[in-house]
């Protein structure tokens, strides 16, 4: 039992998990220092909030990278789902019912991917690049450029995360933990969950395991869309207005939260958890740009450092802490380029 | 036999599929738009392109090596700010060129230190350098209006006409040609192309794969460079985010170009028949009058029937190929 | 249903009448990959409860049947019946709902996933999972974790992440998985390769144990020993042909190689009559390679040897043994932690992986699919990778002269293909592995390593690798020859040294001087050195 | 609601044509002559008599005038100058009898994509479109070859929306551009409307477009100096919120969080105004009431800015005289283009801070312009 615990209490020690938060905590820590509003309750909540858009995109993403996919279309998948959401409010469709057809579309994108990606055999960076431009190119072609507006209601408000619940709680933030908790558990404790990461680590062992391999990464693609329409409608209701350019960019953001969260491109590995933390770094970046004054066209480029900081910080915790316990293990294969595996020779 | 084997020579070639593909769209358009084919208008936009046919160029060899450089587009961005600076700065036409393309350069050090070196994600690694690129053109812009140099040499470097073209647009296609016959011709390009088939075989080959991947991203950033140089040149003015999407243009153009994102597949000059092919798209389209928004879908659709297309259609060569050798070593099996 | 029951209810098919309906039974499966026909016509009965030994040479079509069984190929002719009905096997889904359940050679496992997880995937209905494929961990680690003691793995191991475990207990994971899902018919391709010798016999006892219970086993191996241990039946393949199905009590060793290898065998056993002559001339020279004390932290220690020019010296030792680990560091493709190279009496300065080449050696390495051939390069392209300076002026390549380089390699080495700037990945395999001892030769190496080198390729194929080596000796090169068949060690070595476990274990000289007739004896003082405890 | 606001304008426009010409002359640039625009009949309605308009009928013989309309970005901002173009559009064509060829291309992507509107003027150019207009995200040099190449051609390019006041007025190779004066009549209007309703003492918080973009450098240039005019008024805080609300949203939380004491928050554009606007809501603050609470304006003059200063959600915004800048583009393009007349290369157009005070007429005329009863182009 205590030897079963001292192997948990490493395996967690050993997480690169631990690495980002530690980065988030020490931003946190010196940001507390620098400007102490960082730290009030109003700021707090405002990241909450500001996280929420990218935090449901990275999930989403996480999920098509476990599966061993990609999905370049998200932002534009949310920006459609936001303008038919909207859209179908106009037309005087209750909002549940806005919803749904949001839902619908965001999810018949996704299976749009899925199938190029698996039937079609197209590389899912190419399919998902030209379905985002497609699905983006109609939502302009479809408005005309002109912004979605006049669907707000106040029960719509509070889909946006515009009118607070209870104390700072927000819907969107308990949609966001709900979403959360549903999608570990589909990934930790239901079939489905533990084939994707099968199909992801190996599409060739999975089919040979009889998983039904492209029906999985078919699912996954559907779930990445669904996930995005429910940021689309999020969205909507937060900026009260549905411009086309909406999605502009999120995609990559996606990414790299999920990475950050210790997502990998090759497939097999990531966790809902990290793709939240991901998504919380990104945004506290903003945040303490904005928070310190620095000038904020600096913003961009410290992203960009943010993000390989991080995948610095998730790709040698692991090796750190195991240099630290374990002098003489040989270091952990890296995740790009990962070291021949030692045939038996 | 010998026709059947000629032919699937043919659809076999690498860049067939993408060679055929521009001459129809060029024809079609050639023909039901009378502007398309006029010398001035096919000059302007080729020359519009330049940037993207060099980044293409770069991508595709960072692809074939079996990374990706995703920095490609910013770089380009922030080289031509820096260049088009220090032009502005009086320094002349060689240190201006010098600068665009040591820009380049260096964030080709940078992405390869980083990803040879820590054996980092490729795809993150460059989306990160991306960022701090486009970032750092930003705060240049926002410190200096780079509107324009008074130094004409230095605005000569590009658009100086020479053989019915601009020597931006010969520069490009210079870049184009070297690149290719680095990689067919050169023992570099050998190891190249080794590496991007696979790391493990080409280090028991004796190939040091991993010096040659840091190689080619800094060919590939001081390319980014170099296109940086020549739009600067061309615009005479360089704004933030001004190139912000090209990488994903010159990714498509390599890929619909044949260039397998797997690595080890492809050439330079079918990923830049694909810029091309996607260039022509769009002018075609534009002098139609076709929305861009509506432009922007069908250009989605284009990317994926030509991926799904160059692939049917290899796979049908390999066939035949295969078929052809078997038979002619007399292999039962 | 007991085990001689079972023996005589495997008699060959077209003999004597069937007492009882196969399990399983093949007839005339063909199966053609565009003109190539992998499948000729493979006919078996498997009955239940025996062990079905699958044997043939690589390329014999073994694994085009096994997948055709595994449901991720579809024949295009011939039958398959289960239970004496005609079934399609089509998708591995279905295949597992016949009843047949595959171990593959290669591993399948989930490295991020738990060693409980791993055990879960494609089988959690079985398992206990609920509605909307709520799965429950508790029930199959209770279910296996008996099972899985048996194969080494804890209950520890079981809450592991996958990545976390050395490559024999990933193979013992997916033993435990495949056995875990009582299957009708288990096929086994290679399952020991990877084990340990008492992880090997937890197998054995395992497959005898599902034998008892009536599950039939088809195993594909290519250890005659294990055969006669175990096995109740063998079919032999050879040419996408099933040849014989025998019952092994019928059999001898000479009469199952001669099914094997066809009458060709002896091709293998000739020995080279000078060679004595060349060693001995050798002796008093410097080796040519030197390793001394040659560590690498976790994978060997202490590893030293010499191989005299002119000299083949034989690695022999169990999968895993460290063989490859050493020609990897030797080669430059791993780091030493200590010890010194020597080629020539001049040390090794190991930079990046081209010192080795640069220095003189070269390898044909293991796996060449893998590691060895640059699928989509050309014939030529292939031969020059590994010394490009030969073909090339200032960093500009000479196709002439690579072609003609090429062309040259292709007549010595009788390599069959259409010309130099064929892919290389259209050639057969004995052509592909000829294609790679090119590049090496091209390196002008004083030292050769040869690191399995028939694995995987036709007997004929296999002779002329043979001779290559022969010659390349008494031309004076040193050959280090990593095999795994005994066999071939003797028929090649002049020397054998065994390794265990990252160690060097002993020394079998003058391999090449004995009489045929000690043979026996000489594989039996590799065996016990290559199986002694640690 | 549509029908009344249009003909009032109408009447404005027909019955008072005087009112028109002041308009014009006011937004005219100093150096202009003002003898184009008030002889520029078209504009005076039917009411300038048959001869006038049968005289310019046979001038313009029923020919067709190809225009080419390019705005950096779709936005609800360009579409409402698009259709009062439209109007404009039906009006001379029904009273002198052009027909119009209009095509829009904006270049997909956000406000950078300048490569983009490049090869659409070149295009268009290659097309020998009779009149091109230009508003793009290019600064003044970027264009300036293109534009050369253009009038060496004959190609007449216009431009609308421009910060175009920034750049010299002779180096300008545009037949003119119709537009306003980012510094005086934006920036600086917003500044001193700030300083007026706070009685000239106050914290303000900025938030900017994109770094770098001419409209912002010019708006700051107008800000600028309204706050030096007024020193009481204090800038504690500026973020970049990319001309878009969610960006902007997030840009005044955080300034808000850390100085929740604000009199006013200017967003450069209204979307961002309005994301400020929504986070002083989330915040949990109060608007301005008229004389206490956060001020917010933006600048634009959009319909949905509008309906939120109705709803006090916005206390006011910078109308750019979007409708007048779409009608004037279209007169200057008739009157030189068919009538073959000299503008004035700055063609400035009347603005006006919009609050609840003044913001039904301002809601109204640009309502008319949107029901454009015919549009043009695909």
């Amino acid at each position: 039992m205590l030897h079963r615990a001292s192997g948990r209490a490493e395996r967690l020690i050993s997480d690169p998990l631990i690495g980002i938060l530690g980065l988030v905590l020490a931003a946190a820590v010196v940001m507390a220092f620098v400007q102490p509003t960082f730290l009030s309750l109003s700021n707090l909540t405002n990241i909450g909030g500001a996280m929420l858009a990218i935090a449901f995109l990275s999930i989403a993403m996480t999920v098509v990278l476990i599966a061993g996919g990609l999905d370049l279309s998200v932002g534009a998948v949310m920006a459609l789902s936001a303008g038919v959401a909207a859209a179908v409010i106009n037309n005087g469709v209750p909002l549940a019912g806005a919803f749904v057809a949001a839902l619908v579309v965001g999810t018949g994108v996704g299976a749009v991917n899925g199938f190029l990606v698996t039937r079609l055999e197209v590389p899912d960076f190419i399919a998902t690049l030209a379905v985002g431009g497609i699905t983006s190119g109609f939502l302009l072609y479809w408005t005309r450029g002109v912004p979605i507006l006049g669907y707000m209601t106040p029960a719509y408000e509070y889909v946006g995360g515009l009118r607070r619940l209870i104390g700072p709680i927000t819907v969107p933030m308990l949609v966001l933990i709900v979403l959360a908790l549903v999608t570990a558990t589909l990934l930790h404790r239901t079939t489905i969950g533990l084939r994707l990461y099968a199909v992801g680590s190996s599409a060739a062992a999975a089919r040979s395991a009889g998983l039904p391999v492209n029906r999985l990464k078919v699912y996954a693609y559907m779930f990445s869309g669904f996930v995005a329409a429910v940021a689309g409608i999020y969205l909507a209701g937060r900026t009260t207005t549905v411009p086309p350019s909406m999605g502009t960019g999120y995609e990559i953001s996606a990414i790299a939260a999920a990475v950050i969260g210790g997502a990998s491109l090759l497939g097999g590995k990531g966790r809902v958890l990290g793709a939240l933390v991901g998504a919380l770094l990104l945004t506290l970046t903003r945040n303490i740009i904005n928070l310190t004054g620095v000038e904020s066209s600096w913003q961009t480029v410290l992203t960009g450092a943010v993000l390989i900081g991080a995948l610095l910080a998730n790709h040698s915790w692991g090796d750190l802490v195991s240099l630290l316990r374990r002098p003489l293990r040989t270091a952990a294969h890296t995740e790009a380029y990962p070291e021949p595996t030692t045939r038996e020779g | 036999m010998m026709p059947g084997r000629r032919f699937s020579r043919l659809i076999g070639t690498d860049g067939a599929a993408i060679a055929i593909a521009l001459l129809l769209v060029g024809a079609l358009f050639a023909v039901t738009v009378p502007e398309f084919a006029a010398v001035g208008n096919l000059r302007y936009f080729v020359a519009e392109e330049v940037p993207i046919l060099v980044i293409t160029a770069a991508i595709a060899l960072t692809i074939i090596v079996g990374g990706i450089d995703l920095s490609v587009g910013a770089v380009l961005g922030l080289s031509a700010g820096v260049s088009l600076w220090t032009s502005m700065s009086g320094l002349g036409p060689v240190p201006s060129v010098l600068a665009g393309v040591g820009t380049g350069a260096l964030f080709g050090v940078v992405n390869g230190l980083i990803i040879v070196g820590l054996r980092l994600n490729d795809f993150i690694v460059t989306l990160g350098t991306l960022n701090v690129a486009a970032g750092l053109l930003v705060v240049l812009t926002g410190r200096i209006q780079l509107t324009g140099t008074d130094d004409d040499a230095y605005v000569a470097i590009a658009r100086t006409p020479l053989l019915g073209v601009t020597t931006g647009i010969l520069i490009a296609a210079a870049v184009a040609v070297l690149m290719h016959l680095l990689l067919r011709y050169t023992t570099f390009g050998r190891r190249v192309r080794a590496t991007g088939l696979g790391v493990e075989p080409a280090r028991v080959a004796g190939i040091d794969t991993g010096r040659v991947k840091f190689l080619c991203y800094v060919v590939s950033g001081s390319l980014a460079g170099l296109g940086g140089v020549l739009l600067a040149s061309r615009l005479n003015s360089v704004q933030a985010a001004m190139t912000s999407g090209y990488e994903l243009t010159a990714v498509a153009a390599a890929v619909l170009g044949g260039v397998s994102l797997a690595g080890g597949r492809g050439g330079i000059w079918q990923a830049v028949l694909g810029a091309l092919f996607l260039a022509t798209l769009r002018q075609g389209f534009r002098l139609l009058g076709v929305d861009p928004m509506i432009f922007a879908m069908i250009t989605g659709l284009c990317i994926i029937v030509g991926v799904v297309a160059d692939r049917s259609l290899r796979d049908l060569a390999n066939r035949l190929t295969l078929r052809d050798t078997r038979r002619s070593i007399g292999v039962a099996q | 249903m007991n085990a001689s029951t079972a023996r005589r209810a495997a008699s060959p098919p077209g003999g004597t009448a069937v007492p009882d309906t196969p399990l399983l039974r093949l007839r005339d499966v063909q199966k053609s990959f565009g003109n190539v026909r992998a499948l000729v016509g493979a006919s078996l009965d498997l009955h239940a409860g025996t062990i079905h030994a699958l044997m043939g040479s690589n390329g014999a079509g073994k694994s085009t049947l096994l997948n055709v069984l595994a449901g991720l190929l579809e024949p295009d002719h011939g039958s398959v019946e289960i239970d004496g009905e005609a079934v399609t096997i089509g998708n591995p889904q279905r295949a597992q709902q016949l009843g047949l359940r595959t171990i593959h050679q290669e591993l399948s496992t989930v490295p991020d996933l738990t060693v409980l997880d791993n055990l879960l995937v494609g089988r959690e209905k079985e398992s206990g999972a609920g509605r909307f494929g709520w799965l429950n961990r508790g029930r199959t680690a209770r279910q296996l974790s008996d099972l899985a003691a048996e194969f080494g793995i804890t209950r520890l191991d079981l809450a592991t992440e996958m990545s976390r475990l050395g490559a024999l207990k990933k193979r013992a994971v997916e033993i435990v998985k495949a056995l875990a899902s009582e299957p009708k018919i288990l096929v086994l391709d290679e399952p020991t390769s990877g084990l340990e010798d008492h992880e090997k016999e937890a197998l054995f006892d395992h497959m005898a144990q599902l034998r008892r219970r009536g599950v039939a086993l088809i195993w594909v191996t290519h250890h005659l020993d294990e055969v006669f241990r175990l096995a109740d039946v063998a079919t032999v393949m050879r040419d996408g042909r099933s040849v014989a199905t025998t019952a092994v009590a019928e059999l001898t060793h000479a009469s199952l190689s001669r099914q094997m290898f066809g009458e060709s065998v002896e091709l293998l056993a000739d020995r080279p009559a000078a060679r004595e002559s060349g060693c001995s001339s050798s002796l008093r020279e410097v080796p040519a390679l030197r390793v001394h004390g040659l560590s690498r932290r976790g994978v060997f220690k202490d590893v030293s040897f010499e191989v005299r020019s002119g000299e083949v010296l034989g690695f022999a030792g169990l999968a895993g043994s460290g063989r490859t680990e050493v020609a990897r560091v030797l080669m430059g493709l791993d780091r030493a932690d200590r010890g010194v190279v020597e080629v020539n009496g001049r040390t090794v300065r190991y930079r990046s992986v081209r010192s080795a080449h640069r220095a003189g050696l070269a390898m044909v390495p293991e796996d060449r699919k893998q590691l060895g051939i640059l699928g989509e390069l050309t014939v030529a392209e292939n031969i020059s990778v590994s010394r490009l300076r030969a073909v090339s002026r200032a960093g500009l390549l000479d196709r002439r002269k690579e072609n003609a380089l090429a062309q040259s390699y292709v007549e010595d080495l009788r390599i069959k293909t259409p010309g130099v700037s064929a892919k290389v990945r259209n050639l057969s395999g004995g052509n592909q592995q000829k294609v790679v001892i090119g590049r090496c030769l091209n390196t002008e190496p004083t030292a050769l390593i040869f690191d399995e080198p028939t694995q995987g390729i036709d007997i004929h194929a296999k002779a002329e690798v043979y001779r290559l080596v022969r010659s390349l000796a008494e031309q004076g090169a040193a050959v280090v020859l990593i095999s795994s068949e005994i066999s071939e060690l003797l028929t090649l070595s002049d020397r054998v040294v065994v390794m265990s476990r990252g160690e060097l274990v002993g020394e079998v000289g003058e391999v090449g001087r004995r009489a045929s007739q000690d043979e026996q004896s000489v594989k039996d003082q590799i065996v016990a050195l290559a199986t002694r405890a640690a | 609601m549509t029908a009344s606001p249009a003909t009032t304008r109408r009447s404005l426009l027909g019955g008072a044509g005087l009112l028109a010409a002041a308009g014009l002359l006011a937004a005219c640039s100093p150096n202009g002559s003002d003898s184009t625009a008030s002889n520029a009949g078209p504009s005076q309605g039917p009411a300038s008599g048959a001869s006038y308009d049968d005289a310019v009928r046979s001038i313009v013989d029923g020919r067709e005038i190809k225009v080419g309309f390019t705005p950096p970005v779709l936005s609800e901002n360009f579409t409402q100058i698009e259709h009062a173009a439209f109007r404009k559009m039906q009006e001379l064509e029904e009273r002198f009898g052009c027909t119009w060829v209009w095509e829009r291309q904006s270049p997909v992507g956000d406000f950078s994509a300048v490569q983009g509107t490049l090869g659409i003027v070149q295009s268009w150019m290659a097309r020998g479109f009779d009149a091109i207009a230009v508003s793009t995200g290019a600064n003044f040099a970027t264009v300036q070859d293109l534009y050369r190449q253009a009038n060496a051609e004959g190609v007449k390019i216009y431009q609308f929306n421009q910060p175009a006041e920034l750049y010299p007025e002779e180096e300008l190779l545009t037949v003119t551009n119709v537009g306003y004066d980012n510094r005086w009549q934006s920036g600086y209007l917003a500044g001193t409307y700030i300083a007026e309703k706070l009685g000239g003492s106050g914290k303000i918080l900025q938030i900017w477009g994109p770094s770098g973009s001419d409209w912002t450098r010019a708006r700051k240039i107008g800000f600028d100096k309204a706050l030096a005019e007024n020193p009481g008024i204090e800038v504690v805080g500026e973020a970049d919120g990319g001309y878009v609300r969610d960006k902007g949203l997030q840009a005044a939380q955080d300034l808000l969080t850390r100085d929740p004491d604000i009199d006013a928050i200017y967003g450069e554009n209204e979307e961002m105004a309005l994301g400020a606007s929504q986070a002083i809501d989330a915040a949990g603050l109060k608007h301005w009431d008229g004389s206490d609470g956060i001020l917010t304006i933006g600048a634009d003059g959009l319909m949905s800015g509008y309906q939120k200063i109705r709803e006090k959600k916005l206390t006011a915004t910078v109308n750019i005289g979007g409708v007048d800048q779409g009608q004037n583009l279209i007169e200057a393009i008739f009157q030189t283009v068919v009538l073959g007349q000299t503008v004035t290369q700055f063609i400035n157009n009347p603005t006006q801070v919009v609050d609840l005070s003044n913001v039904a007429w301002h809601e109204a005329y640009t309502q008319w312009a949107l029901d454009a009863p015919k549009t043009y182009g695909s």
